[in-house]
């Protein structure tokens, strides 16, 4: 082995464990300066964990840590921004209440005259940052309701403008159109040149293989490879990441197909989505693809009635449902497990047994009393169906793992017997075991003639899992494809194909909402 | 603190009372006139012979929060509960309770609703102080004039039995004809509350002439405020006040004259008439007379009332001569 | 409909603010509502009863506000970091207790060490609170409720029935608030430095951004680095301080103090903060428009008076006042919300 | 590497693939009697019996039925406005103007017997004053969405301040006799208060409520997150709406008794009531932050309070101590829980830090350098 430049950044065997979940047994990487380095892994393979104990904010309950050579042991955040590390996490930090501009500088605002912060300088320099980035974003506008992708152009921002040794992007690309990806590239690569090392994550290949000079892999929380790019191939990768057969993983059962269940047309809200239509049949699986923040959460929420939506109309079996009432939805046989099971799926400090019970909490009752007994069995039957682990039902849900927890929220909603699931992300974050035991449901279940609308980010389980695959392209549907066209390539163009043209051609053809105010200046605040 | 119990060096009260307990009851404790009352009482209760004393209440004077130490009082099984009502009808039933399981009601200071107690000690005659109140503001005002009222709470029995007198003397004396009473406002026997109102009263009525506060809170703050500010000698001030408090407005030119009785003396009477009627030698019927201690001889008036003595009118000449 | 058919990428980014941006910026700021019904209530006051602004007039109501003015400050700085002190009233009768006790008991003793020992005391009493709340990570309004009858029983237990009054103290303290300088009284000018200082200390340093951002996020400030416990500690600190100043001070206003100074504060200068836009969830709202809040409540009660309006409805007008500037805030909350998603949104 | 963490959790099926492996076998969690004994409410009750007892043992007269009957009395009004509270501080709101509603009820009580209404009237024209005005609080909290904090303490000075107007400075005492004597009547020789069964049929009404009913349960998914609350289709505003119509009608109730209590309506009847209901709440195991607690335990720290202030006053002890005591256990209640917690993740942290392997013993891995 050639002798090699000491690498700015080393960590070995880090172990991180959150109660019973161990979410990293060994996170081990290297980046030597002047390198970008890709790391990949699965939904839950440990990668955010990672990049939180390299920026400080775990401390590892195991493992080797050096910078420059040096071991660490940092305590703060401050730390690791001291040690010269910036981060761009996965999930934006941005402080709503305050502007675009100090976003960028908390902590380190240029100061002027009197020691005091001075605004120009602190506009002037953001400004200089978006050129850099080549994009317009008003610096003294509030960061509330920015964009997803313009938060995570900010967050860029913020991390370029530290000048670190060490650039830490958890999947910075994931909600940026292809122009603005480009840009950032060459920003990547800027610094590259003048020798930082930059640790990339991404799910997209075609990036990490146009960008990065090393791949490391990771499985299940533990390192399992380094390959240098150019020695490597995409299948090899896969099979790392995976570490199975993906044909094991999605048991996918084709069911026969009944009547339409669901019937979604002409549905929009100004703003966040608009057009979309579309049907699901009993035993059909509809998955809905698409980069995060294409407005797929949205559109799903919408038809659950959690949020309002201005036209279309939603049906089920052939009924009209009323708009925003989500009992009326529950009661028409639709039934929603949300993204966030934390804190949209459960009551983590109510029992397995309550929470199960949940959504039965009406039909439970008698003369307006719950019946005790009845909801104990209620719980039961689906919690053993679903083989929830626990040693009681009368735990507090908090008390169980990621995948039990899963489990539960997908028990009380089956428990209501319904005609039409929507599975918002329905394995994000859960293990492997558990995973598969959730696919083999859905497919079960389809089999059993219910309809289902699974949102998926994982690209395999859209394609293991789904007869009819719906794209959406920033709050439109922009294609719809069999089980048999929907292909990786296919998919992944028609989530980002238009965003790939220029915006003006995207516009043509577009009909402006009535009635919809155009707020004033709004060229001045806005990319 | 209490001259009157001071100079006597009085008699010890019966032997055969030290069973006997006795509690008071102010409006408020921590509160610098209710101390020189209750000091006043304390010694009575020695020597009167009373086994035991007690002083309880609430910190906030407010018309329930009396109750609950009453039934307190009622369960401990004291023979006398000497209390000042913060409302005359509140502290009925709890009182009412008391004495159906044996206690002797004396009220002082503020009285409750007539039949509620066995007694009341009142400071002076009401309308005795009501009048030397509007007497002395006309002399300061020469006579004519708007004038106002800063009272306490607006429920407070005995400043609205005063406002009710001054009120009627204005309209019936021709002598103060010429003097109007343009407003009454509360400073609920609050410092920061009195203060402002008082502000307010000369803004809102640029004419004013003088301020009566019947209440020793009142009439400090009201001086403070005056003596701070633009209209130190051209409004006068006068009410119901303590010399301790009071001594530097009537130094410095602020208040001429002000007037109080000796509110020790009202614990100390306080104290002998619930021994009095403890003991059986009175029932509170009007005629009843006892003995108080070194102050003498008292008899109950007309609806139980007990008249300790006339007020003090303390003017700079005088004021060095009392300390409470 | 929206910028992105505009959205060259590299276009110049323009030079500053535009006249018009301008506008709109002074338009959207929090303090405009509570300025706006200020210098209303005022105006209307003078014309009904020119008396409401003479020099008396202004120097009453200028010293009215003071104290409120001063603790308005300290609980903005708290409620900024989304959390709330309801102890500041306690500690104020505290700190105006010990001041009068350290003049009666220290004969000669200097203002300024009298100043500066009630503002150590208010720092010691807001410090146990910072600490409560940062180190056992409990609600600050459940700490805050526990501390205020704390302090209130300590400040009882301590003073009984004595009170000092205004005679007990050195003329100079007492002079305080009766001298003037440019018609303002000494006490209001301490006030308006205090508001400059805290101003200048959240609008102008690193740590009083860091403010605003936990109060706006707290995990992600949290995640970003900023020591939270810190900051927020410190804003409890300086609460406490700034309660000490407003105690001492309030020595010098009133005539009396006891143990029951204080009492009933907390609400008044929470809703004082409220009134002047500081947002009760954090993150949002300035110590001058919380100072502006705190004018506009203690000038309505001197207002309806001189206006001779039956004193009855005063409690009631300033209830209706504290529900006006949260709605207005709600408003242009939900107004702006709805115009930054159209405006940001695809096109769709 | 991973035999050292499979080999914990042998019944598991699939541990080489499983990232959350779980380290114990089970997750920890009472069941059953254990868990009701050992809950938080529980050891409210304890601390209450624990203190009766020793009231009982130590301050004379303590241990005798007119106790039951004062203390009874005392403690009616926060225990009556607690029930309604508990169930809003567990949505995750507040409501601060309950005492002013117990004031803006007195004063329209005594306003209208004043004016020559029959008691009825009064009564009922009374409590329709604190439903509206219970329903002016959830209006804007729940319809306009406002932050309770802020428009309860608006309506804290509204209320009292119309309590003010419509009675002034006057205090009306002379309600009907048989009526007022009513109120404070025991049962029997027991010393309970008659009207203490009112009492405890509210108390049922929402104990059932938010315990046994699909709406209590509703509520808490409502404190513990809005959004998973929603998504189980519980209608946010129309639930809070009704908490705080509730909250203003028993307001009132604790208004109208109030008032026939101490025969006194006046506009300053129970001011700063709010904070000593909010502290006794919150003493009884409710969570400020919504999602948690019980009537069960509210109704112990309710009486725990109430007892330990009778004691005391029985006990002729000041009540400032009173109010240190009262701050402190405030404090005590929710300052343990967190250090409890602490200490044991803590303890599971360095439990952790022994069973994972270091990494010096498994040898970093030599990734491959570009060459
Ligand atoms: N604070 C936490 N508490 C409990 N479990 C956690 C916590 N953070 C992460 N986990 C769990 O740790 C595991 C690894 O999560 P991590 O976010 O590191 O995955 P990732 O590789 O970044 O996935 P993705 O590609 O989806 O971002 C998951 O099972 C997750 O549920
Ligand atoms: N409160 C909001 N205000 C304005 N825009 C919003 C708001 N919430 C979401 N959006 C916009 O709606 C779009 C869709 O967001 P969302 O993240 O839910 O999409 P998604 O396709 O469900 O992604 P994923 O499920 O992978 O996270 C985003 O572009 C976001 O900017
Ligand atoms: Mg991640
Ligand atoms: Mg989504």
């Amino acid at each position: 082995m050639p002798s090699t430049p000491t690498p700015v950044l080393a960590l070995h065997g880090a172990a991180k464990a959150f109660g019973p979940v161990v979410a990293l047994a060994d996170g081990t990487v290297e980046i030597l300066p002047g390198e970008i380095h890709a790391l990949v892994g699965e939904n839950g393979a440990g990668k955010s964990t990672l990049v939180k104990i390299l920026a400080g904010f775990h401390q590892p309950d195991a493992g080797d840590f050096q910078v420059g050579g040096q071991p660490v042991s940092f305590r703060t955040v401050a730390d690791s921004k001291a040690a010269g590390i910036s981060v761009i996490y996965q999930e934006p930090t941005l402080f709503p209440d305050l502007t675009v501009a100090e976003n960028i500088f908390v902590g380190r605002q240029p100061k002027g005259r009197l020691g005091l912060i001075s605004r120009a300088a602190m506009r002037g320099q953001a400004r200089a940052l978006f050129e850099r980035l080549g994009v317009r974003i008003d610096p003294d506008r509030v960061a509330e309701g920015l964009s997803i992708a313009d938060q995570q152009i900010i967050e860029i921002a913020k991390a370029i403008s530290l000048d670190a040794k060490v650039l830490v992007m958890d999947e910075p690309t994931a909600a940026l159109s292809g122009i603005e990806v480009e840009r950032l590239f060459t920003v990547a690569r800027s610094l590259r040149a003048a020798g930082a090392g930059i640790l990339f994550i991404s799910h997209r290949f075609d990036e990490v293989f146009a960008l990065c000079d090393r791949i490391t892999v990771m499985r299940d929380g533990r390192y399992i490879n380094t390959h240098i790019t150019s020695e490597v191939t995409i299948d090899k990768i896969v099979r790392e990441m995976v570490g199975r057969d993906i044909a094991q993983l999605y048991p996918k059962v084709v069911a026969e197909l009944g009547d339409t269940v669901l019937r979604v047309s002409g549905l929009g809200r100004a703003g966040v989505f608009a057009d979309i239509s579309f049907e699901v049949k009993a035993g059909e699986v509809v998955a809905l693809a698409g980069l995060v923040g294409a407005g797929r959460t949205e559109v799903a929420r919408a038809i659950f009635g959690i949020d309002p939506y201005d036209r279309g109309t939603v049906e089920v079996l052939g009924k009209p449902l009323k708009g925003r009432d989500p009992q009326a939805a529950i009661d028409a046989g639709m039934a929603f497990v949300p993204e966030d099971r934390r804190k949209q799926g459960l009551v983590m400090d109510l029992s397995v047994a309550h929470n199960a019970a949940l959504t039965l909490r009406n039909s439970l009752a008698r003369f307006g009393i719950i019946n005790a007994g009845a909801e104990r069995r209620a719980a039961e039957e689906w919690t053993a169906k679903l083989q929830v682990k626990t040693g009681s039902q009368e735990y507090a849900v908090s008390t169980l793992s990621g995948g039990n927890q899963q489990k539960v929220v997908l028990a009380k909603w089956l428990a209501t017997a319904p005609r039409f699931l929507i599975l918002d992300e329905p394995t994000r974050g859960i293990d492997i075991g558990t995973k598969s035991e959730v696919h083999r449901l859905i497919s079960d279940l389809a089999g059993a003639g219910m309809a289902i609308l699974m949102i998926s980010s994982e690209l395999p389980e859209v394609l293991g899992m789904a007869d009819r695959v719906l794209v959406m392209h920033e709050g439109r549907i922009s294609a719809e494809l069999d089980r048999a066209e929907a292909t990786p390539e296919t998919v992944m163009h028609a989530a980002t194909a238009s965003a790939l043209l220029t915006g003006t051609e995207v516009l043509t053809g577009t009909e402006l909402p009535t009635g919809t105010e155009l707020p004033t200046g709004t060229e001045e605040r806005t990319r | 603190a209490t001259g009157c119990a001071a100079d006597g060096g009085g008699t010890a009260g019966a032997g055969d009372g030290s069973d006997l307990s006795i509690t008071f009851i102010p409006k408020q404790l921590n509160n610098p006139y209710t101390d020189v009352v209750l000091g006043g009482g304390e010694t009575g209760a020695e020597e009167a012979g009373f086994g035991a004393t007690e002083v309880v209440g609430p910190l906030e004077a407010s018309a329930s929060s009396q109750v609950s130490f009453i039934n307190a009082e009622t369960q401990a099984g004291t023979s006398v509960i000497v209390i000042a009502a913060n409302d005359p009808d509140a502290v009925g039933p709890a009182l009412e309770e008391a004495r159906s399981a044996g206690a002797k009601i004396v009220a002082f200071d503020s009285d409750t609703a007539p039949q509620y107690r066995d007694v009341f000690i009142s400071q002076v005659v009401a309308k005795d102080v009501a009048l030397i109140q509007i007497e002395l503001m006309s002399e300061q005002i020469g006579g004519s004039g708007e004038i106002a009222i800063l009272s306490a709470t607006a429920n407070a029995t005995n400043q609205n039995e005063w406002i009710k007198f001054i009120e009627e003397e204005l309209e019936s004396n021709p002598d103060y004809a010429d003097i109007t009473l343009v407003t009454k406002v509360y400073g609920d026997d609050d410092d920061t509350k009195s203060f402002q109102e008082a502000q307010g009263l000369l803004q809102a009525y640029p004419n004013l002439k003088g301020i009566i506060s019947p209440t020793t809170v009142g009439i400090a703050a009201t001086a403070r405020y005056l003596s701070t500010s633009q209209y130190k000698g051209q409004v006068a001030l006068t009410g119901l006040g303590l010399p301790n408090e009071m001594r530097p407005f009537v130094k410095d030119g602020t208040v001429s004259a002000f007037a109080l009785w000796d509110p020790a003396q009202l614990g100390y009477v306080a104290a002998f008439a619930g021994k009095a009627l403890a003991d059986g030698t009175i029932t509170g019927a009007e005629g009843d007379t006892f003995e108080a201690g070194e102050l003498g001889e008292r008899e109950v008036g007309a609806d139980g009332i007990v008249i300790v003595g006339p007020p003090t009118t303390f003017t700079s000449e005088n004021i060095d001569d009392y300390d409470f | 409909m929206t910028a992105t058919p505009t959205r060259p990428a590299d276009a110049p980014p323009s030079a500053g603010p535009t006249p018009a941006a301008r506008l709109a910026t002074v338009l959207r700021l929090r303090e405009l509502p509570v300025t706006i019904a200020l210098i209303a209530l005022v105006t209307v006051t003078y014309l009904a009863n020119p008396l409401f602004l003479s020099s008396q007039g202004v120097k009453d109501l200028l010293l009215n506000s003071t104290i409120v003015i001063i603790l308005a400050v300290g609980q903005a700085l708290v409620i900024i970091t989304r959390n709330v002190d309801l102890s500041v009233g306690s500690i104020l009768g505290l700190v105006a207790f010990s001041t009068g006790t350290l003049f009666a008991t220290v004969p000669g003793i200097p203002i300024v060490v009298v100043l500066l020992a009630g503002m150590a005391l208010g720092a010691l009493l807001g410090a146990i609170n910072g600490l409560l709340v940062t180190v056992a990570k409990v609600p600050a309004l459940v700490i805050t409720l526990g501390t205020l009858y704390i302090y209130r029983g300590l400040n009882n237990a301590w003073a009984g029935g004595t009170q000092y009054f205004a005679g007990d103290r050195p003329d100079a303290f007492g002079a305080l608030s009766v001298d003037t300088v440019a018609g303002f009284p000494l006490i209001t000018l301490i006030a308006l430095l205090v508001v400059a200082v805290v101003a200048i200390y959240m609008v102008g340093t690193r740590p009083g951004r860091d403010l605003y951002a936990i109060g706006s996020d707290p995990d992600a400030a949290k995640l970003f680095g900023i020591p939270v416990a810190r900051r927020v500690f410190l804003a409890f600190l300086t609460n406490g301080v700034l309660a000490g100043i407003a105690g001492v001070l309030y020595a010098s206003r009133f005539n009396s103090v006891g143990a029951t100074t204080g009492t009933g504060l907390e609400l008044d200068v929470v809703a004082a903060a409220v009134v002047g836009g500081v947002a009760i969830f954090g993150g949002s709202g300035t110590v001058v428009g919380a100072a502006l809040g705190a004018i506009l409540l203690t000038t309505i009660t001197s207002a309806l008076t001189a206006l001779r309006v039956d004193k009855f409805w005063q409690q009631a007008i300033v209830g209706v006042l504290i529900l006006a500037a949260i709605i207005i805030d709600r408003i242009a909350a939900v107004r702006t919300a709805k115009k930054l998603r159209l405006s940001e949104a695809r096109d769709v | 590497m991973s035999n050292s963490l499979s080999t914990k959790t042998p019944e598991r099926p699939t541990p080489a693939l499983d990232t959350s492996t779980v380290l114990r076998a089970e997750a920890t969690g009472r069941t059953g009697a254990a868990r009701i004994l050992l809950g938080r409410d529980a050891i409210m009750i304890y601390a209450l019996l624990a203190f009766i007892l020793y009231a009982c043992l130590f301050i004379p007269r303590f241990a005798s039925p007119v106790t039951i009957g004062f203390l009874g009395l005392d403690v009616i009004p926060v225990l009556l406005i607690a029930m309604p509270m508990t169930l809003i501080i567990i949505t995750g709101e507040i409501d601060l103007s309950v005492a002013s509603i117990v004031g803006l009820t007195s004063a329209t009580m005594g306003v209208l017997w004043d004016a020559g209404m029959p008691i009825e009237t009064v009564l009922v024209v009374s409590l329709l004053v604190g439903i509206v005005a219970g329903a002016f609080n959830g209006f804007l909290v729940a319809v306009v969405g406002l932050p309770s904090l802020a428009v309860t303490i608006g309506t804290l000075a509204l209320f009292r301040g119309l309590a003010l107007v419509v009675i002034g400075d006057n205090a009306v005492a002379d309600f009907p006799p048989a009526l007022t004597t009513f109120f404070t009547s025991k049962l029997g020789a027991t010393g309970i208060p008659t009207i203490m069964i009112g009492v405890v049929i509210v108390a049922v009404v929402f104990g059932v409520l938010l315990h046994l009913t699909p709406f209590g349960r509703g509520l808490y998914a409502l404190g513990f997150s809005k959004e998973a609350a929603t998504f189980v289709g519980v209608k946010v505003a129309r639930a809070k709406f009704w908490l705080y119509v509730g909250s203003g009608t028993v307001s009132a109730l604790a208004g109208i008794y109030w008032t026939l209590r101490y025969s006194s309506a006046r506009s300053d009847n129970a001011s700063g009531l709010e904070l000593t209901v909010i502290a006794a709440v919150l003493l009884g195991g409710v969570s400020i932050f919504g999602g948690k607690g019980s009537i069960p335990g509210v109704i112990a720290g309710v009486l725990l309070i109430g007892t330990i202030n009778f004691a005391l006053r029985l006990g002729r002890i000041s009540d400032v101590i009173l109010i240190i005591v009262t701050g402190t256990l405030l404090i005590i209640s929710v300052v343990a829980p967190s250090i409890f917690s602490a200490v044991s993740r803590w303890r599971h942290n360095r439990r952790i830090r022994r069973s994972l392997p270091q990494a010096s013993a498994s040898g970093p891995p030599t990734p491959p350098h570009p060459a």
